[in-house]
């Protein structure tokens, strides 16, 4: 077949995005024979992961039902404690749905043909993260029923949002984000649907694929705007990324909570988004890589990268943490001093030790090429940068405020049963819905593996331009 | 090689396609049709194959400046939103800011653009492209399932001027094709 | 390759697009304007315990407003009459016609009658009958022509919405006060006359505009 | 909507037996127990507005899915349900407008002794209490027991109907068992009545009355709130019953031994105006005569806060230091000063007393033994004070009388079988008496016993009838003041639940089994009034207070000093009245069980205050249980460790661990009753010992130290006099008003308010802490009660707290008592930070909050520096939908709040807004002093002034131009509406 027939450039292995040896064919069974094989094909592993994300599933039904029947007095925020777990776990999850569109947009923009095995699932990552944050803030509402208040529309009263609010900011920003991403993945997918239509083995595949396929045929013109499209896009998502948690990040910037107003917030908070999304991107793709044998497309080559990458933004958000402690003593403030010491020292000072070991100290492995290459070591790393990334969060959220201006009304936060079933539960929506795609939709993008594997191969159009002469000559010759 | 028929009273031709293995023999092919002066052509490939349109003499697409401009009006819609609702139609005093505190909306400005911008880029794509269309007639080429998997077909419509079955078949068995089948629409 | 679809299925996509699309709009349409109709039941007239025509009392007997809801002018409420008022004139009038007997049990007995509220505000509207009446706000300003409503009846919608139309532009609303219980008064057809009016009575009342479209003005 | 079904008959009966203001109610009321939750719903007239009303179409399945929006975009409109109902009066009485309060002056009474108090009612519904200006016990001001008084009037679980036994039964039938048991006796003999203290002319005639007709039958007089020490003090000082009057306006020099004149007893209101007006300093001339406090306390009082020289001593050196102080100024008694006192404070006082003879006032507290109070007395006749500062009158009470003597002889006439029929008014003996007396015991030896009290309560249960009474606000009757001024107390709704008055009562006795109030108070008074009684009648009852009835200064000889001193323990057990509950009449008050206590912002419990040393000594931790025993009882408390307790002293307060107070007062705290010793001088014995086991002890409060990061903030700014002198000399530098230079610089112009700009001062130097702003703000703005299960997750709901801070050592802190409303910004920013615009500014400068739109994102509360906002974390308030009758208390003009809404101090926007329109009804500016909010109206020592900054002429607008003036967390540049006088002290220059 074609690979072999082509004249070909050999690059050395640790170059290659993908092994040698991978066909365009290859390439479509590996990635679509798992979707498309029938029922009693499914692995058991996947039964397992589905069941148990389900279960969660339903406790997240039953959390959200308590929790609009009874009030969010259920949670264990107070005053001063306003904003408790509900608000770190939302933080927590837009965090990781940031390495999804960062790795599709800003990769492709840097021309890092790497990526193309990863962003498929990375965005689904992405997707099914913000869908699991952004209901975590209408949950959040002492009235969810009204949270739509937050939407500029006309109405009976008259009345507009208050745009000076970051929380009509954040509205936008993940609404936007949402939309964005959810596009951007669909776009990216409907190549893929079409093969997955042409490999369709019954009716009802073929069906539900030529319908979301939108018929597209793969034509020259189809795919001159397709790449566009999808440039514009990338272009559009990569400082979307950035502004969305950068608004986040003005929550708690615009604030004058000792230990939330402080300017670094935004790209501190954008570094430990990539940070934490990284290391789902690894939770997730060490072992999706080996469910579904992809060792050949996902390679070390790519685990490596998204090590440094997390190295790279860990010592980033590191850096945070030292400039915190310094601004704080800079500034002479007195309430700012004492809310780092409290930080450190004070009733929840183990939680920042914890932090500290979970963020800094255990990704200090990743220096070594041989930690970032072996997989089940990343794994555990990013289990470890997941867990540091939410005790993040507790940190500066809640911890701050227990402590504010007047002592009188320092309190403590314990959180509740409900705080953590709704976590819990939200883990298994996440689960559930990322099962379902691993499932019914290719993990990797085939298309662009493809064209991928060919610019690997012949070095882009080299190969064409040596043929093309070859032509021409004979024909002069003739 | 007769007409197909897909169970269906036979149609009148749609286009011949010729049916390539590689990368590099579609776009030699590409371009000897395009220097053989037709201009109704089209290829369908796996994945996009760069210089492909230049091959077949394509003019690059304007989707971008439509994004461009959608955008603009997106920036200044979210401005004029804000400034309104909180300025002119329900001006009210919220912490002693001033009503129209321009720094305080430029958030939302900047995301009202990208998710007009963005939603231009994804929708425009798909309309122009005429999706969705779930029946084309070049799905009747035989063997054409193939061009989403590792095949690239090379069409030449019947509404080609310088179509003509016995010629312009003549011309693509000439570059060489693995197959070349004629397709009804 | 067969094709998948039919190839009417293109124009049936076509369609699907095209109604999906207007149906979507018209659903953001209607919603708004469906609350509003369910809710506010706008001229529709409410049945009441005792068949009170407020049409003969005000236009034919000419009974001014403030011979029953005698507090309107010294309080938030305008109040509904006693029975006693009633009986003032009906312990001699009408008094054994069959629709009046509710209103004699309810003296002999001291139970009170329990009239239908009409234009019932969301509790947590503080609405000002007194603060209205002593600035130049008509009664039929809200209420509509009572003196022709034989059964009464919510003239106007009475959400925030439309409480605002006039907070924000009472000049185009306010009439003498000397007016404020004429039925028939109707603000000045010429809308400049009527604004340069309303400007000499927001003057010669003092009534603070800015204060009107405050939230404090209106809800504690 | 059912219409309902009146029993006509019913309210006929009741009608009948009703005169002078019964026209007053709609007939609902009188109907009401029978058909409430009907009475509710027609929110018939004027009810509270519940906030969901407006979205009662909202129910759970409108919450998930598509039908959301629907449901959402009708909010604000109603819904066409069914029609809710209009009720009109049948007949209207005159004096109501519809929509429109009217206020009656009447009077609460505590230990017998009247407080004048002005009731606020909506179409005959109470709702609101204020101090009746006219009044001296009053002065205009209220107490924080007062505010809560209008709940319990309303409370489910009082007394509804009159039981024999555990049965159900009538009015009628008792009185004939009365009768009969009457009957049987001869000349009475056999008959006790127990009443509490009495001051009611009519109620003692009444009892005269009853004891002619009776001669052999006997009156005792038990009441926790009656003072034996001061009684026999007296006693023992000038051999007669008389009772002192302090005049605080003349006095420059105040050693109070244990007094806590400001929080207890009959004249605290009165003289805590008196003390402040000599206290407060808005210019440094006022220093010149600001008076000086020498407070002698074994625990932390309300008054102990504003002392300039506090001391610490448990009671028996408490009393050694009055001795010795007699001593040193030859007015008897003997010794030399306890150690605990440190030697310079001690010569400071002994030289402050004698500078100012004449013009000091040395006063004992209630709960100090006879000997401190013949020691005061004596004290005062030394320094020529008598006839200056202080002067004697004759008690109010009808009948003086050692209450522990009579409850003793009463008890063992009991067991002795002397006593054949017993009635009981008021009282509460099963639970407020001695454990180790037997009253219950005894009770049961009892044929015939009947008490007449609000509540079915402990004793209920030990007598044959136990009678519904009504609540004053129920009640004609007549009460003295602490000086003997008498008010007559008008009632403002029939009775609720049913129920008679004390003298009701005590005319069956007499033979009318359905004599009213009314006309008894009336004949009384009838009786004593030459010239038109009618006139008098319209005057004192429109007035709250007989004209010239204060009691006339009676000539005494020299005081005596005399009595023991009690005798020193290694621990020292105080029983106190709580400040909340008192002796636990009030225990079924949630407005008062879940008040921050002052000083240590407990709630819902009573606790073994030790000292931080004595802790120590134990070994034991606040919460840890210890186990009190005194005179071979024992209780199990929780401990509190109390910084400035003095050591070896243990507070524990009575009112708690009652069994059948009702749901909210049952079980909460222990019962100190248990250990309660009649015969105690002054204090009693006690042994602690640390058990297994702790308590959870719920305050609002967990951090109180201002050293440290405390004092750094600069929350609370004080200084002495002197300091305040140096200040005013120098004004440029860093002062203790102004610890740090502060650069006011902004970056967007100011709002301009042209029409009215309200704020706010509170004067750090004179509030106590006493909390009457607390409640008061509770009543008014129809703040629920939480429970202490959600006070202990810190969500208590308060919207003016009062933090309390202590500096200095822990042993001998200083105490400050800083009141916290919203402080109002000016760049406020909480509002920038809302979505939806549900808090911004008003044009006249409020932050506003505004319920009905507030989405309950709490980015405010977060974004409050204050910390004053306060979040309905779940349906606190009762809506219509579910209201029981407390909900009747809620003020009309406010809205209640639902569960998932911020909620904060409005400055009480609802009183400007009737003023506003008011003012505009009648086409002129609101006047200074026509807005008062309730926090202010309460205030009895008027630390907090209101009004509307840009009229210069006004009160707010002179005191904030005070140099004491200052913004709390100014550094923030939030600009607060509500400013704070910084706390000066007076202290001896003597003392380092």
């Amino acid at each position: 077949m074609a690979l072999e027939t082509g004249k070909v450039t050999v690059y050395p292995e640790t170059n290659r995005v993908i092994r040698r040896g991978e066909t365009y064919g290859s390439i479509d069974d590996r990635v679509l024979t798992p979707v498309l094989q029938g029922l009693e094909r499914t692995p058991t592993w996947w039964w397992i992961g589905f069941g148990i994300s389900a279960a969660l599933l339903v406790v997240y039904i039953v959390s959200v039902v308590k929790l609009i029947t009874t009030g969010i007095g259920i949670f264990g925020n107070n005053i001063p404690v306003a904003w408790g777990m509900p608000i770190i776990n939302f933080v927590w999850w837009i965090g990781i749905g940031h390495a999804g569109t960062l790795i599709s947009a800003a990769l492709l923009l840097f021309r890092q043909p790497w990526r193309t095995t990863v962003n498929r699932f990375a965005e689904a990552m992405t997707i099914f993260a913000v869908v699991c944050a952004g209901l975590y803030p209408i949950l959040h509402l002492g009235r969810p029923w009204v949270f739509y208040w937050l939407v500029p529309y006309p109405n009976t009263f008259g009345l507009f949002p208050q745009f000076r609010s970051p929380l009509d900011w954040d509205f936008f920003a993940i609404g936007t984000y949402f939309t964005i991403s959810l596009i951007f993945w669909f776009i990216g997918l409907i190549p893929d649907l079409a093969s997955l239509r042409d490999n369709a083995r019954n009716g009802f595949q073929r069906l539900l694929y030529g319908v979301l396929s939108l018929g597209w045929n793969g034509s020259t013109k189809a795919w001159q705007r397709y790449q566009r499209a999808y440039l514009l896009l990338a272009a559009l998502s990569f400082p979307l990324v950035l502004s969305v948690h950068s608004t986040i990040a003005l929550d708690f910037a615009v604030a004058q909570v000792p230990g939330w107003n402080n300017t670094i917030m935004p790209p501190y908070f954008v570094a430990g988004a990539v940070f934490a999304g990284f290391a789902m991107v690894l939770i997730l793709g060490v072992p999706l890589r080996k469910a579904l044998k992809f060792e050949h497309l996902i390679t070390l080559r790519h685990l490596d990268n998204a090590a440094k990458l997390m190295l790279a933004t860990g010592m980033i958000v590191v850096y945070g943490y030292f400039i915190e402690v310094f601004i704080a003593w800079y500034s002479g403030v007195e309430a700012e001093r004492y809310m780092i010491w409290n930080r450190m020292f004070g009733p929840h000072g183990k939680y920042f030790w914890a932090l500290i070991f979970c963020n800094f100290v255990a990704i200090q492995p990743l220096w070594f090429r041989k930690v970032r290459q072996s997989p089940w070591a990343l794994f555990v790393i990013a289990l470890a940068v997941s867990v540091g990334m939410w005790l993040e969060r507790f940190v500066i959220f809640v911890v701050s405020l227990t402590r504010d201006y007047l002592p009188s009304s320092w309190s403590d936060y314990v959180s509740t049963f409900w705080d953590w079933s709704l976590f819990i539960g939200s883990l298994g929506l996440f689960g559930t819905l990322f099962f379902v795609f691993v499932r019914l939709l290719p993990s990797i993008a085939t298309a662009e593996t493809k064209e991928t594997a060919y610019h690997d191969h012949h070095h882009g159009s080299d190969a064409f331009e040596t043929i093309r002469m070859e032509y021409y000559n004979a024909e002069e010759t003739a | 090689m007769s007409s197909v028929t897909l169970g269906r009273k036979t149609e009148p031709l749609y286009a011949l396609v010729a049916q390539f293995d590689t990368v590099e023999d579609i776009r030699l092919a590409a371009e000897r049709t395009r220097k053989a002066g037709y201009t109704r052509t089209d290829a369908y490939t796996p994945f996009p194959v760069e210089g492909l349109d230049e091959d077949l003499g394509m003019r690059p697409t304007n989707l971008g400046w439509v994004v461009l401009i959608v955008g603009i009006l997106g920036l200044l819609g979210g401005f004029f939103l804000q400034w309104w609702a909180n300025t002119v139609y329900y001006p009210l005093n919220a912490g002693g800011k001033p009503l129209n505190s321009w720094p305080n909306w430029i958030v939302i400005m900047y995301e009202i653009t990208i998710l007009s911008a963005g939603l231009t880029a994804g929708i425009g794509m798909i309309l122009r492209n005429g999706l969705p269309r779930p029946y084309h007639s070049i799905f009747n080429t035989p063997g054409f399932e193939q061009a989403s998997r590792d095949k690239f077909f090379l069409s030449i419509e019947a509404r080609d001027p310088k179509f003509d079955l016995v010629n312009t078949r003549a011309f693509l068995e000439a570059l060489e094709p693995e197959r070349v089948s004629e397709v009804e629409r | 390759m067969p094709n998948y679809f039919p190839p009417n299925s293109n124009s049936f996509v076509k369609w699907l697009a095209w109604g999906g699309g207007t149906f979507a709009i018209l659903l953001i349409v209607a919603l708004p304007l469906y609350a509003r109709m369910t809710n506010n039941a706008v001229g529709v007239p409410v049945a009441q315990p005792i068949d009170f025509p407020h049409n003969i009392h005000v236009a034919v007997m000419g009974l001014d407003c403030r011979y029953c809801h005698t507090s309107v002018e010294t309080s938030n409420t305008a109040s509904v009459p006693p029975t006693e008022t009633c009986m003032t004139c009906h312990s001699q009038l009408r008094v054994d016609t069959p629709e009046l007997q509710a209103v004699v049990a309810s003296w002999n007995s001291g139970a009170p009658i329990q009239w239908n509220r009409v234009h019932d505000l969301p509790d947590y509207a503080f609405f000002d009958h007194s603060a209205h009446v002593n600035n130049g706000v008509g009664c039929s300003s809200c209420h509509g022509r009572v003196d022709q409503m034989a059964q009464m009846w919510k003239n106007e919608p009475l959400t925030m919405g439309w409480c605002l139309e006039c907070h924000r532009d009472p000049s185009s609303q306010l009439r003498p006060v000397s007016e404020v219980f004429n039925m028939s008064y109707t603000p000045l057809s010429d809308p400049i006359a009527q604004a340069n009016l309303g400007q000499t009575l927001i003057e010669a009342y003092h009534i603070d505009t800015d204060k009107l479209i405050q939230c404090s003005t209106c809800h504690r | 909507m059912t219409d309902v079904r009146t029993d006509f008959t019913d309210i006929r009966a009741r009608l009948a037996n009703q005169e002078g203001p019964a026209y007053w109610r709609s007939l609902d009321e009188i109907a009401d127990t029978d058909e409430f939750q009907l009475f509710l719903q027609r929110e018939f007239p004027r009810q509270a507005a519940p906030l969901e009303n407006g979205l009662q179409r909202r129910d759970f399945l409108k919450l998930l899915g598509a039908s959301m929006a629907l449901a959402g975009l009708s909010a604000c409109a109603r819904p066409p349900q069914a029609h809710e109902k209009i009720v009109p009066y049948v007949r209207q009485p005159d004096q109501i407008t519809p929509g429109r309060p009217l206020f009656f002056a009447t009077a609460v009474t505590y230990g017998g002794y009247a407080e004048g108090v002005l009731a606020e009612s909506h179409q005959g519904r109470p709702t609101k209490l204020e101090g009746n200006p006219d009044h001296p016990a009053s002065l205009g001001a209220t107490s924080a027991t007062t505010q809560a008084l209008v709940l319990s009037l309303y409370d489910p679980d009082r007394a509804q109907d009159v039981r024999r036994g555990d049965e159900p039964s009538s009015w009628e039938a008792f009185y004939d068992a009365l009768q009969g048991a009457l009957g049987s006796a001869d000349q009475g003999a056999g008959l006790a009545i127990l009443t509490e203290n009495v001051t009611s002319p009519t109620m003692a005639a009444q009892l005269q009355a009853v004891l002619e007709a009776n001669p052999q039958a006997r009156w005792y007089q038990y009441d926790p709130l009656h003072s034996d020490g001061a009684l026999e003090g007296a006693r023992l000082a000038f051999g007669t019953d008389v009772t002192p009057i302090y005049d605080f306006s003349q006095a420059d020099v105040v050693v109070s031994l244990g007094a806590d004149f400001m929080d207890r007893g009959p004249a605290r209101l009165a003289y805590a105006r008196a003390f402040a007006d000599r206290r407060r300093l808005h210019t440094v001339r006022d220093a010149d005569t600001m008076n000086r406090l020498y407070q002698l306390e074994a625990s932390p009082s309300v008054t102990g806060t504003l002392a300039d020289h506090r001391v610490a001593l448990k009671p028996s050196d408490l009393a050694a230091a009055a001795a010795a102080l007699a001593g040193e100024l030859g007015a008897g008694g003997s010794g030399s000063k306890p150690q605990a006192f440190s030697q310079d404070v001690w010569n400071a006082m002994l030289a402050d007393l004698q500078a100012n003879q004449g013009s000091s006032i040395v006063i004992a507290g209630d709960d100090q033994p006879a000997a401190v109070h013949a020691l005061a007395h004596a004290l005062n006749d030394a320094l020529g004070n008598v006839g200056n500062t202080v002067r004697y009158v004759m008690p109010a009470a009808a009948r003086p009388a050692n209450h522990a003597a009579e409850l003793t002889e009463l008890v063992s006439a009991m067991n002795a079988g002397d006593v054949s029929t017993l009635l009981i008014f008021d009282a509460n003996p099963v639970y407020t008496a001695p454990a180790a007396l037997g009253f219950e015991q005894a009770l049961s030896r009892v044929a015939f016993s009947a008490k007449l009290g609000q509540y079915h309560d402990e004793t209920s249960a030990h007598v044959t009838w136990s009678l519904p009474q009504t609540h004053f606000l129920e009640t004609w009757g007549d009460a003295r003041a602490f000086d003997g001024t008498i008010s007559i107390q008008q009632p403002l709704i029939l009775p609720f639940y049913g129920g008679k008055s004390n003298v009701e009562v005590l005319d069956m006795v007499l033979g009318n089994a359905n004599s009213s109030g009314y006309n008894l108070v009336r004949n009384y008074w009838r009786s004593t009034v030459t010239g038109s009684f009618d006139d008098f009648w319209r005057e004192t009852v429109f007035s709250g207070v007989v004209a010239g009835s204060t009691s006339p200064v009676v000539a005494i000889g020299t005081a005596q000093a005399g009595g023991d001193l009690p005798q020193a323990a290694e621990y020292e057990l105080s029983l106190v009245l709580d400040s909340a509950v008192m002796d636990g009449r009030f225990a079924n008050n949630g407005w008062l069980q879940e008040l921050p206590r002052p000083i240590t912002k407990l709630t819902w419990d009573n606790a073994a205050f030790v000292a931080p040393a004595t802790a120590e000594s134990l070994g034991v931790g606040t919460g840890d249980l210890v186990r009190l025993n005194s005179g071979g009882r024992e209780v199990t408390a929780p401990v509190w460790i109390q910084p400035g307790q003095a050591q070896g002293a243990i507070t524990l307060q009575l009112g708690y661990g009652r069994t059948a107070a009702g749901n909210v007062g049952n079980n909460v705290g222990v019962n100190a009753y248990e250990l309660l010793d009649l015969s105690a001088n002054g204090t009693q014995p006690v042994t602690v010992t640390k058990v297994a086991g702790s308590h959870k002890l719920v305050s609002t409060q967990i951090h109180h130290a201002l050293e440290g990061t405390g004092e750094a903030r600069h929350i609370v700014r004080y200084g002495t006099v002197q300091e305040f002198r140096d200040y005013v000399a120098n004004p440029d530098e860093l002062s203790f008003v102004h610890p740090v230079p502060h650069l006011h610089a902004d970056l967007y112009p100011d709002f301009q308010y042209e029409g009215y700009r309200w704020g706010m001062v509170i004067d750090q130097t004179v509030c106590t802490g006493c909390n009457a702003c607390v409640v008061a703000c509770q009543s008014e703005n129809n703040i629920p009660v939480v429970g202490k299960d959600q006070v202990a997750v810190g969500r208590e709901m308060h919207w003016i707290r009062v933090d309390s801070y202590f500096g200095g050592s822990i042993d001998e802190p200083e105490f400050f008592s800083q009141p916290m409303p919203c402080q109002q910004c000016e760049k406020a920013p909480c509002e920038p930070v809302c979505p939806v615009g549900a808090t911004v500014h008003d044009s006249e400068g409020l932050n506003v909050m505004v319920y009905n739109r507030c989405v309950g994102t709490r980015y405010c509360s977060n974004n409050c520096p204050y910390k004053v906002r306060r979040f309905n974390w779940l349906q606190y308030a009762e809506l219509a939908t579910d209201a029981t009758e407390l909900s009747l208390a809620n003020n009309p003009d406010v809205t209640v709040r639902s569960r998932g809404v911020m909620e904060k101090c409005t400055y009480c926007t609802q009183r400007i807004s009737m003023a506003r329109i008011d003012a505009s009804n009648e086409d002129r500016r609101i006047a200074d002093g026509e807005v008062v909010t309730a926090c202010q109206a309460a205030c009895p020592t008027q630390a907090i002034v209101f009004g509307d900054l840009n009229d210069p002429a006004s009160a707010v607008a002179r005191v904030k131009s005070s140099p004491l003036n200052y913004a709390m967390l100014e550094e923030l540049q939030t600009f607060p509406r509500t400013s704070y006088l910084a706390k000066v002290k007076n202290p001896n220059e003597a003392v380092s």
